[in-house]
């Protein structure tokens, strides 16, 4: 079978080759990944809408617009830094990416053990991301005062839009975690070694399961990119 | 034959029930003769297309309808006459867009000597706001509202002053001159609409939607609320006298100004006096 | 080399070559995918409730979706029954408003979408696309059982304290959620819980039709070899996938407003005299995302019915779909011009006066692919040899329904004409006669054309022409003097019925009533031949209209779980080989080899 | 089966991810600095838009493999942006012109 994928036209000429072919249009492209990819498209356009009501709002309102820098400074040893806790949690988050692709590239190499080591730091670095995030959160209600329907700075949707965006991309992040930790899990035991059939789907389990969990691991990341720029920087 | 036939009946029915019935189009009192020429034209072109695809369509069930010996023709595609269709309809959508667009234009474009009126909507009635001598209306905040600043004029714009209220669902307006109506709600989405007049805008509250117009016909007219808002959206009527000059002035000479509704009213002072 | 069912096999990669003319040897393509692994349910739970079978769900999908629509055919006949003789008083105002916005978000979300999608999609796209089921299966379940889930939220708030939200289905803020609507406390919440769920629940069923149609496809089965139905459900599902996003941002930003109090919606703002603590949000934000999903969704209802007839009327006319390439094309250009001309449904919504030339330009745009769509269903009954069947029927009544309902739509996407005719009664019929009489009507098409091959029994065709005529003449009464009423000025979203005053509508309305009863109790002759049939309804034979597509070719009728027996099917040519030149049989089904049909003078395959 | 001859196309050396995490670390470091050195106006739009789009570029790419992917899929998932683009056009005209009348007629009177 390995010459009939192989000899595939690539390129522009791929494309309409797929897009003519039988069978499948994604070649080579398992169903689960291509669930994935086609769920996380849809889940662009979620956090599209957010954003770009989150650019509305700010571009249509007539009372100032807090300075995030200012708000999302961070005291540290007397010093006043910007945006420092923001930074870290930007950090944290590539890294978690970062161990996240070499555990997929150890998942395809059937490295059992060394892959389930990789999830795991990255659920761990999820999980940090998620801590810091609450830790943010507790510091803007009981400290500065910040609420969803008002805030001491300026426009009462600043505060809205920011617990609804980044409470929206926490919630994706402590469900990436929460699979991350099954995931590595089911690396450990050899789930995907010996097919083990799943619990609820009673489907046989797959290396591909890793790798569809990365993708979803990455778009994480890659809102956080989006949410950064916009809701941070901005 | 029976289908046919029956179809043919709808068809054919339908520009019957056109012809027949006296339901058509209120006479327009306002410039906007143009949206019902274009409407018109729309009307005929549209009808014409739907008659003839229609038509065409009960002919085929006619005949071609099943017969035991028929063989259907096989026929998977014919791009000359396929080309011509499309041809054929995107000219006919080119000519139904381009005078659309066109009285379009002019549908946003306000003439310089409009006159600004403010409509304000609330659930469920209307008020008016006339700009006064200055020609000038001051400006608003929802959050001055109170029984004695319905609108919620700004106390401190010299502007509003002299602006002239009109608390009432009546508006008088006057023959062949432009208006532009201001539309503000306090506080759902309404929609200022007489169907003489043709036009139409919501009101959203928050902002300032517009536009305009120039009563062409005395008479009154029955204002409509047409954008759902609430319970009583059905009920929020009002009416609109067109009238010549001499009319209109005795009407304005009876309203009100704002300085002096403050004048009457010694609270508002104080509460003015208390912002200061 | 042999594959896994000892096919004869030419391994040649290069399929573009032979697109075109046919290979003088069956040709069967390589398989590219090991088989599917069924699920096997063990219980009587998991095989009649829980199933994890697309046939069984999309029953599933098809009986709840056609319970609640009945649900809002009664709000809708009681609503009519007050406009027209409002000495009744059968119902006040705010209930009137609460059966408005329930009547149209169940139509539209709950039942047409929910049963084109979930039902139609779920029966068809595996047996149509030859596969054995959907790609997840499990995933599938949960994407009805969600439903099942929005459904009955939906229908709860019928009983909270308050009612049902009355704010019209478009939920505009900030009357949605401020004291002068009614249900703006309960109704409202649950309204956009059920969204939110509908939206969940229909992304996990979404994903499953894409994928089954991506990836999922028997041998030979090109994506240009696909019936136009599978084409129609498939782009809705795109669309779906990609608009519900904004209906989800719009409804949890809503629901925000409605429970904490921010003001992403709402400005500073007085509510029965008092001031709201709200400030700075802005209403036509909300009307930007409702129809950035709103407009895509009519068409998600549209397109599904689209392919659908285009199917119903080859099978029936025993003719080729006249430009299948062209339908194709029309579905997909439809599909993507429809996230581009949203703001049409806002032209006096107060925005920004310059996107009037946009979005005139952008949505009459769309009249070529749909004017293309209609000349090619007319043509395909030109020279055809037209069965007069139920189905058929139906596909007649669809046309010059969405004919009349298409045409009017140019007057709405048309900016200056939408001025005097938005918010009246003209685009009430424009959108009843556009989305909801043609795809009911296809929906009873499809029901007819299907049944037999869920049940194995045929609905019985007197009956089903005697419901025909009367839900067609009758619709189509109820629906044109609307336009006329519109034409007045007579506005919609009225309680009661305001009077021109140059000329009465009273009249009119009645008659429009009158109309609706009549259609609406019609309804019972269906129900009662479907019930009827399921029990004792003619056997059906295999394959009763001689169709080519692949559900119909399945070893046994109805498919059994997995639906091919022990072997896929192999898949050679379109499914509109009727009456090819140069064969005997009528109609050569997808799965017949060339060798089998030797003197067949094939055009396309 | 299908593992087999995948392996081949999306197996890299642990360096090339290496070489991406460094790269986001970069760019993250620069989008950060150009908040912390106050940059203003166009050119802190310029900055922060390019090193947002540099690193999405290097995500997608890279960690999400389509660098490797066949065109079909990646053009299947680019193209529906455009609609993105088009309602970010589209709001950007509406929350000025919203952002204008209220200025206009609320803020600082005719």
């Amino acid at each position: 079978m390995d010459h009939v994928t192989d000899k595939l036209p690539k390129g522009l000429s791929g494309l309409t080759h797929d897009l003519g072919s039988d069978q499948t249009a994604f070649k080579k492209v398992p169903w689960g990944k291509a669930m994935m990819w086609i769920f996380l498209l849809s889940d662009t356009f979620i956090f599209s809408c957010f954003l770009i009501s989150l650019m509305t709002a700010r571009a249509s309102t007539t009372v100032e617009w807090p300075n995030a820098s200012e708000v999302f400074g961070l005291n540290f040893f007397g010093v006043e830094v910007p945006l420092l806790l923001i930074a870290i949690m930007t950090f944290v988050l590539i890294t978690s990416s970062g161990t996240m692709a070499i555990a997929v590239k150890f998942g395809y190499e059937k490295k059992r053990k060394l892959c389930a080591w990789f999830l795991l730091l990255t659920a761990i670095g999820g999980l940090t991301f998620v801590g810091m995030q609450a830790f943010e959160w507790t510091k803007l209600i009981f400290h500065e005062g910040i609420r969803p329907w008002s805030n001491p700075f300026g426009a009462a949707q600043f505060g809205s839009f920011f617990f609804m965006v980044t409470g929206f991309h926490g919630t994706h992040v402590s469900i990436g975690v929460i699979f991350l930790f099954i995931m590595a899990r089911k690396t450990w035991r050899g789930d995907f070694d010996t097919a083990r059939r799943g619990y609820f789907t009673s489907m046989k389990s797959n290396y591909e399961a890793i790798e569809i969990m990365g993708l979803y691991w990455h778009f994480v990341d890659l809102v956080w990119v989006f949410i950064f720029a916009f809701f941070y920087l901005w | 034959m029976f289908v046919a036939f029956i179809l043919f009946l709808v068809v054919v029915g339908t520009l019957v029930f056109h012809f027949w019935s006296p339901y058509w189009l209120t006479p327009v009192a306002s410039n906007w003769g143009s949206m019902d020429q274009t409407l018109i034209l729309t009307f005929w072109v549209t009808g014409a297309v739907f008659m003839a695809v229609g038509l065409f369509m009960v002919y085929c069930v006619w005949r071609y309808r099943y017969q035991k010996d028929r063989k259907a023709e096989y026929k998977p595609e014919d791009k000359k006459l396929e080309f011509r269709l499309t041809l054929l309809t995107a000219i006919g959508v080119v000519a139904l867009l381009a005078p659309g667009l066109i009285v379009w234009k002019d549908f946003v474009t306000v003439p310089k000597n409009a006159v600004e009126v403010e409509v304000v909507g609330y659930q469920w009635g209307w008020n008016y706001r006339l700009p006064g001598e200055d020609g000038i209306l001051g400006k608003t905040d929802i959050k001055n509202i109170s029984d004695n600043n319905p609108y919620g004029l700004d106390l401190n714009d010299s502007n509003s002053k002299d602006d002239i209220m009109v608390q009432d669902a009546d508006l008088h307006l006057q023959i062949d001159k432009p208006v532009k109506l201001l539309l503000r709600s306090i506080d759902a989405l309404h929609n200022f609409y007489v169907p003489e007049f043709r036009a139409k805008m919501d009101m959203v509250p928050g902002m300032i939607t517009f536009y305009w117009l120039t009563p062409t016909k005395t008479g009154e007219y029955e204002i409509l609320c047409a954008e759902l808002c609430g319970t009583g959206h059905y009920a929020m009527l009002g009416t609109v006298l067109v009238e010549e000059e001499r009319d209109y002035s005795n009407w304005l000479a009876q309203q009100i100004t704002f300085e002096n509704a403050l004048a009457q009213n010694r609270t508002i002072l104080q509460l003015a006096e208390n912002k200061k | 080399m042999p594959d896994e069912f000892g096919y004869k096999i030419e391994a040649k990669v290069d399929m573009a070559a032979s697109g075109t003319s046919v290979p003088p040897i069956d040709y069967v393509p390589v398989a590219e995918r090991p088989e599917q692994e069924l699920y096997h349910s063990k219980s009587w739970w998991t095989t009649y409730v829980f199933s994890q079978d697309a046939k069984y769900i999309g029953i599933q999908y098809t009986c709840v979706a056609t319970a609640i629509a009945l649900v809002g055919l009664t709000l809708s006949l009681l609503m009519r029954i007050q406009l027209a003789f409002p000495n009744l008083s059968l119902l006040d105002a705010s209930v009137y408003y609460q059966f408005i916005t329930m009547h149209g978000m169940i139509m539209v979300v709950f039942f047409l979408t929910a049963l084109f999608l979930g039902g139609f999609g779920n029966l068809l796209i595996p047996l149509m696309c030859g596969a054995r089921d959907m790609v997840f299966p499990y995933v599938n379940m949960l994407s009805f059982w969600v439903f099942v889930l929005a459904v009955l939220v939906l229908v709860a708030s019928f009983f909270v304290p308050g009612g049902p939200t009355g704010a019209g289905w478009t939920l505009y803020p900030p009357q949605a959620i401020t004291a002068g609507t009614p249900g703006n406390l309960w109704g409202i919440v649950l309204m956009l819980v059920s969204l939110v769920l509908f939206v969940v629940g229909f992304t996990m069923g979404g994903l499953n039709y894409v994928i089954t149609v991506l990836q999922a496809r028997t041998r030979g089965m090109t994506l240009m070899r696909l019936p136009l139905s599978i084409w129609g459900i498939f782009v809705a599902t795109i669309l779906a996938l990609l608009a519900f996003p904004a209906l989800l941002v719009g409804g949890i930003m809503l629901l925000l407003d409605a429970v904490f109090g921010t003001s992403f919606f709402m400005p500073a703002s007085v509510s029965m005299g008092e001031l709201l603590q709200t400030e700075g949000g802005s209403p036509i934000l909300f009307q930007h995302l409702f129809w950035f999903f709103g407009h895509p969704e009519v068409y998600i209802v549209a397109l599904p019915a689209f392919g659908i007839v285009s199917d119903l009327i080859s099978v029936h006319a025993r003719k080729n779909i006249f430009g299948y390439r062209m339908m194709v094309w029309a579905l997909v250009i439809i599909g993507a011009l429809s996230f581009i001309v949203w703001a049409h449904h806002m032209y006096v919504a107060g925005m920004n006066p310059w996107f009037g030339y946009f979005f005139a330009t952008t949505t009459l745009i769309i009249a070529v692919p749909t004017a293309i769509k209609v000349y090619n269903w007319v043509l395909t009954l030109w020279r055809g040899n037209i069965h007069l069947t139920v189905p058929m029927l139906f596909t007649l009544g669809f046309i010059i329904t969405f004919l009349n309902g298409g045409l009017t739509g140019l007057f709405l996407g048309n900016v200056v004409i939408d001025v005097p005719l938005s918010d009246t009664y003209f685009v009430v019929a424009h959108f009843h006669m556009v989305m909801g009489i043609a795809p009911v009507l296809v929906v009873f098409g499809a029901v007819y054309h299907w049944f037999p091959l869920v049940t194995g029994r045929m609905l019985d065709q007197g009956l089903g022409k005697l419901h025909f005529w009367i839900t067609f003449v009758g619709a189509y009464m109820i629906y044109t003097p609307m336009y006329y009423q519109g034409f007045l000025g007579v506005p919609r979203r009225y309680f009661e019925m305001y009077e021109s005053s140059y000329i009465s509508t009273v009249g009119l309305n009645v008659f429009i009533t009158l109309s609706a009863l009549v259609v609406g109790l019609a309804q019972i002759i269906f129900f009662y031949n479907v019930i009827r049939s399921v029990l004792k309804g003619e056997k059906a034979e295999k394959n009763p209209w001689k169709a080519n597509s692949l559900e119909w070719q399945t070893p046994k009728m109805p498919p059994e779980h997995g639906n091919w027996g022990e072997k896929l099917p192999v898949v050679y040519r379109w499914p509109y080989d009727f009456s090819v030149p140069g064969v005997d049989k009528e109609h050569i089904p997808q799965n017949v080899s060339p060798s089998e049909v030797a003197g067949a003078k094939v055009e396309k395959t | 089966m299908a593992q087999e001859n995948k392996q081949e196309v999306t197996t890299h050396k642990i360096g090339v991810y290496l070489w991406i995490w460094g790269l986001l670390f970069v760019f993250s470091f620069f989008s950060y600095m150009v908040d912390y050195l106050n940059f203003e106006g166009l050119l802190r739009w310029a900055l922060i838009l390019l090193f947002m789009f540099a690193k999405a570029a290097l995500i997608m790419a890279i960690f999400m493999h389509l660098f490797w992917e066949r065109w079909t899929i990646v053009n299947v998932l680019l193209w529906p942006m455009s609609f993105i683009l088009v309602f970010i056009g589209i709001m950007v005209a509406e929350s000025e012109y919203t952002f204008f009348t209220r200025l206009f007629y609320f803020v600082v009177g005719t």
